[in-house]
């Protein structure tokens, strides 16, 4: 079977020059530019990346299980893209802003973002679920690319405010072809933004291979927009963090965008809904298998001496805590009001919504009497 | 006869379309090898090849704009928005290019081109994935707006809508998707009922009740209960949104005086404003009654766990048949 | 009191506007240097800055969509969309993250923008420079639709937008942006009618006549017209869209039994169909006549030399007012 | 003064390297790649394109002094870029297909556009000038960039047909901000469409330079989207024809798209309805005066030995036969009749748009007893 082989080019499914600090089997490559950027992680902070990843992968598998026992709607997997996502985030400063597709679980966990807030949107029962400003992620964006721009609009108001702070956009590879994100890069670049562009090239955007997007690595769209671009191992946490911290540290000095082109792939469904054995080869799973952002980085720490059996014994524990304490929370997640339908429509006084929900809760009064519950302002997930 | 899911008669009626003219061409995401995300293209790349059945890069501008290109080389490109949200960075070269272009060019281009829209909530399903978007493009002269509510009539319509000179939006409800009905595979299109016309789906005497996609078998079901309380409901599915077959609906209105029209869409400036305001326009003094709507609310469509607090259903729908009727209804005191 | 222009009374709102609060920016396409293709933000730069007033690139969703990112930062950005007929590209940003996204951060994100749009018809421009489609944002839950009609209305109505912690789609009627009116510009903000009041700019008691923006003096010529008729024609001035100012327009037609709406923009799910079935429901035992739309034809906007065949005019408004008055009308044997 | 300092970089506005067959005092610089794209091209043949060139500059001068004269509601005049367009659309074949924006006067006329056709939509009397299947070119199109992607689809359109036959986009540096025209560069890539697209780098849109568009010459957009990019001096008719035809022969021979970027000057306003004194000084223009695109051919011809003063008188007779000829056209063309406003809406009978008209007529014949006029189906201009 030789699915979808005219599109997905070899240069691209085939990863070859990009920036690698840990290769396959955890040998650690020297890198005169890039190993500076990591010169503080030593083996406790590796040890620290490898359980942010052990974690999430553990959180992620737990999403598909709720949404198997019906308990989620829908789950979009992140299996296989831990390496990117922490690598990346890791890498952000407290007051930094990050503006993110719908598959950036490791982001918003690792932003603080408590259990409930990971699942209340593929519950159903709220719009969002955290507050943007709390933990500096914005209202995830099932929009493909329109957060690129939401993220330059940020990051030209910090360049404004005389702030040091960066935004950074995370999208996809599919996402590279909607014209929001290349007018991002447009804006960015014309203003100077400090927006770091961080696109996850997961091989996939649902049952399209990235060649159909792009006959050409995407990190190379971003010299046309007078930006530098980078091509990152996206499977190596090491490499990741690094060139994140440089283009962020770029953002801050007010040099502008980059972008960043991690090559990684998704080992799962593109959601739960989907069925990846009706476009792709168990053998390239396989290969990707290989290159397991995890695996690589317990390798690099035994060959560190460092004590890899209690480590991975107690993040397992830890791991398995954080999975109890999602599906409590998301167990725990209740129906919301049924007039909160209503909230937050407008965040001044509305004549209109204020009588469509008066009339509402007169026809909800037809059933029993009152409206089922009052309307709660904050209404949704606790 | 064969029986086949509604999702399953689009699939055949597409694939008619392909083998009869081979200038039409189908395009979208995810088209083609996986058969779509409702898999309504099943089979129809292995079947006509990837250049009749195209997996587009992942831009709805894109899909649009280079539709509009190959209707001026003389194809007839149907192209799929994967879910009603994703079709607004596409509005500009709908509304700017594909509706405009054969007047524009004084009817030298013509734009047989084809929308297909899965729309419309119900499934449970995350933010800008149950969105009824079908006003906008209403409210947009040049094109033509239908929508089917059952397998029979997408199996037909599709095939009229892709043998339209004309652009075509075609929204299929996409909750009725997997449900089954009739459909005549052999019958020939040229005898089929136009697309423009409306079907009256129950007759009914004492009130005209109007809707169109997902809503109609609830309609439906909601004669049915009005009939246990000696109400009479003529309930009528509006097929096409522009042009309306007003004939089809004054004929009725005449006759009830009493108009009901349900819409999973925000009420303020949708489909039900302009068909309440022509029939009151049209049927002035035969109206017992102002025309009732029953309508998604004006909000954003809300978490799935609220929908149902947000779409009509059938007891919202009886509310506003008994309002129509002055009947005892959540408004009484309201309006007494 | 000061006699301003429309566009002058628009530019002093937007000076005190940035004056009174540094989170206000303005963006858009040749609004700095050039001070706009209308000069509606003249001087504006060199006043305030680069930083404040922002030439951008040529990017409509680029312009929304970086509006949005400043809005999560706690700006107020004031978008200019140079012509109505360029708002499309911006679509999506518009009616899935600007109007959204109140909502969906269940109120934790305000998105306090303003998108300034110059609209209409009636200079003689070419195609794309005459649009009017606010009926696309009336739709759109979760988007406040304002629109001025006169120089001291727009002096305060922008100064409101800005201000609003709402998006406002701020409708300008291009060709009056010329005729000059006087302004108060020591009028406090706090005590201005708020932007959401419908205004009766002429009194009468046959005719409620309803309309907005560029039609309004149409509509008051067409007042005077008709008075000396001997009828009595009360006009009102919308202002807002969505909201509609129900109550004004109620208590208006409770008194004159008959509606007249008119506005440029096409009949088909025009903003007049949802006012004339909203007033139906709410008036529907008042109401002498149905209520009459004079509006544009539901065609793409035609040639210059055109236009006024498709743009309502005095005459076709007094055809409408004939009309809901049952005397003699272009329509007379049609409808008799 | 010094006007947009900050935005127009030096890197555009100063043209540096670009293919250059003729210099700015009209000297031949000899080019081993490009040479021999133009090996035809004679005394004789640079003759025509000079004839070309001054044809359209009195043409447009002729459209100008129309709009002044309150015959046409507006012009954007060319004046400065017959080079670039002339250079290009002559290199195309018969059965190629250009798709326009509102600036292209040369292109329409050198397609055999009739006069009349030329002025219609400028005086408002119809909504396009010409049939663009009669011509092989579009309506012109306003709305930024979206041409771009029709073109494109053209051109798949033809790979599809397995013609031989290419598509040409012209649009501007201002239309490189759209996403329509990255989104076009996403799909003429992904399926290799034969469509070049051309853009007029004339350093403006309306009051905006181009460095606000972008910090980086725009033929390097292209890499990014995997095609070559190229970048020509566009005031050079020589070296635009010779790089068009190397573009065009590539899309030919199915190798894809590829990116011009023409380096021009808008010598005029914007439109007759700017006034570029508030946004640009007059050392610009006096800089690029001395580039001007039909002095260096002549001064090439001369070079040569060819009759240039004969070349001068009779092309100078030409273009003021031309002259003549729109004026006539252009005050020959009366207002299309009242109900033709609802001609073409629809291609198939439309049973609301017949209502309209019908009302409508009967409006009219309130006034003076019928329609003024029947209505025409191919109404408009004759
Ligand atoms: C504007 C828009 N069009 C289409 C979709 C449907 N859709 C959801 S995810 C997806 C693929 C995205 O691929 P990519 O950008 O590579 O991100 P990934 O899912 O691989 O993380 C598509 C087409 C959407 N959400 N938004
Ligand atoms: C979508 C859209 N936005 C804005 C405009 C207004 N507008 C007309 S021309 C123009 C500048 C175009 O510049 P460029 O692409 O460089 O072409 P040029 O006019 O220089 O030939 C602008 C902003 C438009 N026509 N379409
Ligand atoms: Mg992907
Ligand atoms: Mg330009």
């Amino acid at each position: 079977m030789t699915l979808s082989d005219r599109d997905a080019t070899g240069l691209l499914t085939r990863p070859g020059s990009f920036v690698q600090l840990v290769d396959e089997t955890g040998a650690r490559r020297h890198d005169a530019e890039f190993d500076p950027w990591v010169a503080d992680v030593d083996a406790a902070a590796l040890g620290r990346l490898y359980r942010d990843m052990v974690i999430v992968r553990r959180l992620d598998a737990e999403g598909v299980a709720l949404q198997r026992q019906g308990e989620l709607g829908l789950w979009p997997p992140l299996a296989g893209q831990e390496a990117a996502q922490i690598g990346s985030v890791r890498a952000l400063h407290d007051d930094d802003f990050a503006f993110t597709s719908y598959r950036e679980l490791a982001v918003a966990w690792a932003r603080g973002v408590p259990p409930e807030g990971l699942v209340a949107t593929w519950r159903g029962t709220a719009s969002s679920g955290w507050d943007p400003a709390a933990h500096r992620v914005a209202v995830p964006q099932i929009i493909i690319g329109a957060q690129a721009l939401h993220a330059t609009g940020y990051a030209m108001g910090l360049r404004w405010d005389h702030s040091d702070a960066a935004a950074i956009a995370y999208f996809g590879d599919g996402a590279t072809s909607e014209g929001d994100v290349s007018e991002a890069f447009v804006f960015a670049s014309s203003f100077e933004a400090p927006v770091v562009f961080f696109c996850q090239n997961n091989q996939w955007a649902i049952s399209e291979p990235v060649g159909l997007q792009s006959k050409q690595e995407l990190a190379r769209r971003a010299d046309g927009f007078a930006m530098p671009g980078i091509r990152v191992d996206g499977n190596d946490v090491l490499a990741v963090l690094a060139v994140t911290r440089m283009a962020l540290e770029r953002a801050r000095r007010g040099e502008g965008p980059s972008l960043i082109e991690a090559v990684t792939y998704r080992m799962g469904p593109h959601t739960t809904a989907d069925d990846p054995s009706r476009y792709r080869d168990d053998t390239e799973l396989a290969a990707w298998r290989e290159r397991d952002p995890i695996a690589r980085v317990l390798a690099l720490l035994d060959g560190l001496g460092a004590d890899v059996a209690g480590l991975e014994r107690e993040t397992a524990e830890a791991a398995g805590r954080a999975a109890a304490e999602l599906r409590a929370a998301c167990l725990g997640l209740t129906d919301p009001p049924a007039l909160s339908v209503f909230d937050h429509v407008y965040a001044e006084p509305n004549t209109h919504v204020e009588r469509q929900r008066e009339r509402y809760a007169r026809y909800l009064a037809l059933f029993d009497g009152t409206p089922d519950e009052a309307s709660d302002e904050h209404g949704g997930a606790r | 006869m064969t029986t086949l899911t509604l999702g399953k008669a689009l699939n055949r009626g597409l694939r008619n379309a392909l083998a009869a003219d081979d200038r039409v061409v189908l395009m979208g995401e995810d088209i083609g090898t996986l058969g779509g995300v409702f898999r309504i293209t099943d089979g129809l790349q292995a079947e006509f090849g990837r250049e009749r059945v195209v997996d587009s890069p992942l831009s709805e501008a894109g899909l649009i704009g280079t539709a509009v290109g190959l209707a001026y080389r003389g194809f007839r490109p149907v192209v799929e928005i994967q879910f009603d949200g994703f079709i607004y960075p596409g509005f500009d070269q709908i509304v700017a290019q594909v509706a405009k272009l054969h007047y524009r060019s004084r009817g030298a281009v013509k734009v047989p081109i084809t929308i297909r829209v899965p729309f419309g909530g119900g499934i449970g399903a995350a933010e800008h994935h149950s969105e009824s978007p079908e006003a906008y493009f209403a409210h947009t002269a040049g094109l033509r707006v239908v929508v089917c509510s059952n397998p029979a009539d997408a199996h037909v319509m599709i095939q009229q809508a892709i043998a339209s000179d004309d652009p075509v939006l075609f929204f299929e409800p996409k909750r009725r998707y997997h449900v089954k009905g009739e459909v005549d595979e052999e019958a020939s299109l040229a005898d089929a009922k136009p697309m423009g016309i409306a079907t009256v789906v129950t007759a009914g005497d004492d009130v005209t009740l109007v809707t169109y996609g997902g809503l109609v078998q609830t309609a439906k079901d909601a004669a049915v209960a009005a009939a246990e309380d000696g109400i009479s409901i003529e309930v009528i599915d509006l097929r096409s949104l522009a042009p309306v077959d007003y004939p089809t609906l004054e004929a009725s209105l005449r006759r009830t005086g009493r108009l009901v029209i349900a819409h999973e869409a925000g009420q303020q400036g949708g489909v039900g404003a302009e068909i309440a305001a022509s029939l009151t326009e049209r049927c002035f003094d035969f109206l017992e009654h102002a025309p009732v709507r029953v309508t998604g609310h004006d909000i954003p469509y809300p978490p799935a766990k609220l929908e149902q607090h947000h779409l009509p259903d059938l007891d919202r729908i009886l509310d506003g048949v008994d309002r129509v009727l002055g009947r005892a209804n959540s408004l009484s005191e309201v309006e007494a």
